[in-house]
């Protein structure tokens, strides 16, 4: 797909940002949702929690200046912030699990309008790997997801069944994607359209989603300033 | 982000009629005597509270079920050297009483912080505590199963706290305060000190702050067993 | 009853505490089972847990040095060893309940053959308190008992089955009395003398005791130091 | 009382072919290097190991693997930024591999060592990690029944450690150890620093020493990452 305009990973990350609240717990998954975290607006402090036990880290060390037993989920080296805390594994989870948590973002390889999601594995080749994602998507308050609106090979993403393993069933509630922001209504099982860009026509939307595209009052424009 | 209230009484205010609300403590180390007697000021009716005890003199738990602001007590051990305030009402049956093993009830409040609906233990099988609770057999061993415990609210004790919510606790009140932090939606920490972001070693943090939604600085709190020495009564 | 020689709480303490290694980690039940970290054998270094989460606790302070922050299980105050550590409840009973505790000493209402324990309370009335006895039955390695050999009645409190309502099935297995020491042997529901005082038969023995005491092997002298 | 050991030879000399041996770190972080290539120097073979993955590069966890040490791994996430040890033995059906949802894993070495044979959790409901598990429904939602997980060994890397086994830990390497500590039979401890009785405030222990057999002092221990980005491999 070659939509004008299309938003690149770093522009979904800057609108998923403007959804987080000041104070707000968040956990943010490996890879394209890190990069949340950057986009913070201003004024709003959001403290960041990572499955292997920290709150309240910041960006990533100068180079050179990592120390190795102060790491993320995805292994790479943090810095703290002021007011930062550790705790084990089990406590951790517990912050997961019991609903501690205000926001968790992941990627996501489908996301169907009942709200299942799957973002684990493809198939039943290679080796499975799972980590924090199922507890993630049962246990925060709520689930995001960030994601390119198709696939690669131009298959929609946003469905009405996942077809690849589910990592959580009924559990994200908002998806923030290349082309627009929608509105996952899981009782109801259907996809609700919040935003999209200016000019791209319902039609053409509704082309490459999986799933009918409702419409709930206005829709919003998706505007995100340049960013690479 | 400064999780700070002015006093006591504001952080309990919201604390309304029916709210179930979990004291840390045990006995009267790491009792929030402050706080409870801020409820008490309050004054909400027809509470559920969760105490490893029943409160012992006339002041701070005793001294709320002596006000008739209690349905209903879950804990473990409501005795004490000057039990009246509890257990006159409750062999007169003006009060509820849920009995549950030490290890149970702490349990039952972590697995309701922990989003672990229930779980299985050994503890009172067999026995009068166990009847009626479902029974499963691990390994050849039979278990019962105990379900979670929340709360509205939770009023803990700390010795340091940081605008994060971030507590330590002073020698043996820690107890059952980490576990009620977990379990409440709105949990209230009254700190021996409040210091600044920073003040606290992350790796000498007791409860994350993501636990923690109030903090009020005590300094100086009163002591559950000293009080009861001098036979104060509140209010 | 009234037999000559017949141990006091400090000796049926001093005895118990025979049988505690070094290195070991006893919870001992509040009242007459405390007495037994006086008697301590020369040598031997036990680590003393108590419910409210803490380890490596020593004597208690003089009059007027009680810091009420610092107490064990009985509310009484204590002090620390070096090596001490504070915890919370649940670590604190995941310490009883999944077996690391050596040896918990508790007092009895009523001991059975079977191993059944009767101690938090003696009917229906009245206010019932459990504290931690249930899970310490449950979980400690070894759950041994102090008591008279019988009631202030004269009643038998080691019996065939408990009439008191019970904390435990099938959990003691070491019972000091005043008169003597008795193993239970859980899976074949019965009591085994070990020891008994020098001068008392077995016939009065058996008298004074509601259930068969069966002997294997030798049975020993019970010889404990004058204490009071 | 002294649970020091003069070296990580002597301390993991008795683990014997089929053991379950636990290890904690999260990837390098907390990873004690020094008790794995011990063991890698004792050799035995047949164990279940427990990690939160599946080793990096040519040593530590990975480098047991590719010795033929471990028949099977109990992990959540067993890639790594060179994962070949153990991803060729998996695809060639050489080693076995239970996945388990990282806090469910968690939860369940938690459970071992606190005596809970089974809990309830919301995670991996519905999904193929959840086949064949238990159901139950509490207050309306679904949740899967997991089981406790124990080991007979568990290796782990400290900062500090006092000779009753009191431990702390190095910043976010704490992870998994406190867990594991609590879920094995012998649980083996590297500490950078062994401190005298009294060198830990009590108030700072993070592992209390009862869930600590014995101890090893490895000074300026290696960091799998450094190693790894040295392209080191063990033996």
């Amino acid at each position: 797909m070659n939509v004008r305009g299309q938003l690149n990973q770093e522009q979904i990350a800057w609108r998923a940002a403007q959804d987080i609240e000041d104070g707000q717990y968040v956990n943010l998954g490996i890879g394209f949702p890190e990069k949340v975290a950057a986009y913070t607006v201003k004024g709003r402090e959001p403290i960041f929690h990572t499955e292997n036990g920290v709150l309240g880290f910041g960006r990533a060390p100068a180079k050179g200046e990592e120390d190795w037993d102060l790491i993320n989920a995805g292994k790479k080296a943090i810095t703290l912030k002021p007011g930062a805390a550790f705790f084990d594994h089990a406590t951790s989870f517990a912050m997961i699990r019991g609903g501690h948590l205000d926001v968790a973002i992941l990627g996501a390889l489908q996301v169907a309008s009942n709200g299942d999601l799957a973002n684990w594995r493809v198939g039943s080749k290679g080796v499975p790997a799972v980590g924090g994602a199922m507890d993630l998507v049962n246990g925060a308050k709520r689930v995001a997801v960030l994601t390119d609106h198709v696939a690669r090979d131009g298959a929609p993403k946003l469905v009405e069944r996942c077809t690849f393993p589910l990592t959580g069933v009924g559990c994200v509630t908002r998806i923030y994607t290349s082309l627009a922001v929608i509105d996952v209504d899981i009782p109801a099982a259907r996809f609700v359209l919040r935003e999209k860009l200016p000019h791209l026509s319902m039609d053409d939307l509704q082309f490459v989603t999986g799933a009918k595209l409702h419409v709930e009052g206005e829709v919003g424009n998706l505007e995100v300033p340049e960013l690479s | 982000m400064n999780k700070h209230y002015a006093s006591a009484a504001e952080a309990v205010a919201d604390i309304c009629d029916g709210a179930t609300v979990m004291i840390g403590g045990f006995g009267g180390s790491g009792a929030p005597i402050e706080l409870i007697h801020a409820l008490i000021d309050a004054g909400p009716k027809h509470l559920t509270v969760v105490n490893n005890n029943a409160g012992n003199g006339h002041v701070g738990l005793a001294a709320m079920i002596e006000q008739g602001m209690v349905d209903k007590l879950i804990c473990s051990f409501p005795k004490s050297k000057d039990p009246t305030a509890f257990s006159e009402r409750y062999l007169a049956g003006r009060i509820e009483l849920e009995l549950a093993p030490q290890g149970t009830l702490a349990e039952r409040i972590r697995a309701g912080g922990a989003g672990i609906p229930a779980f299985y233990t050994p503890t009172a099988y067999g026995t009068e505590l166990g009847e009626g609770k479902p029974v499963a057999e691990f390994d050849g061993r039979p278990y019962l199963q105990e379900r979670w415990l929340k709360a509205d609210y939770a009023l803990i004790k700390a010795e340091l706290g940081d605008p994060y919510g971030n507590l330590t606790y002073r020698l043996a009140a820690r107890n059952f305060s980490p576990l009620m932090a977990m379990a409440a939606g709105q949990t209230i920490a009254q700190v021996g000190r409040l210091v600044d972001a920073g003040g606290i070693e992350p790796e000498a943090v007791v409860t994350p702050g993501i636990f923690v939604n109030r903090l009020v600085e005590i300094a100086d709190p009163a002591q559950e067993e000293v009080l009861n020495q001098a036979e104060a009564r509140y209010p």
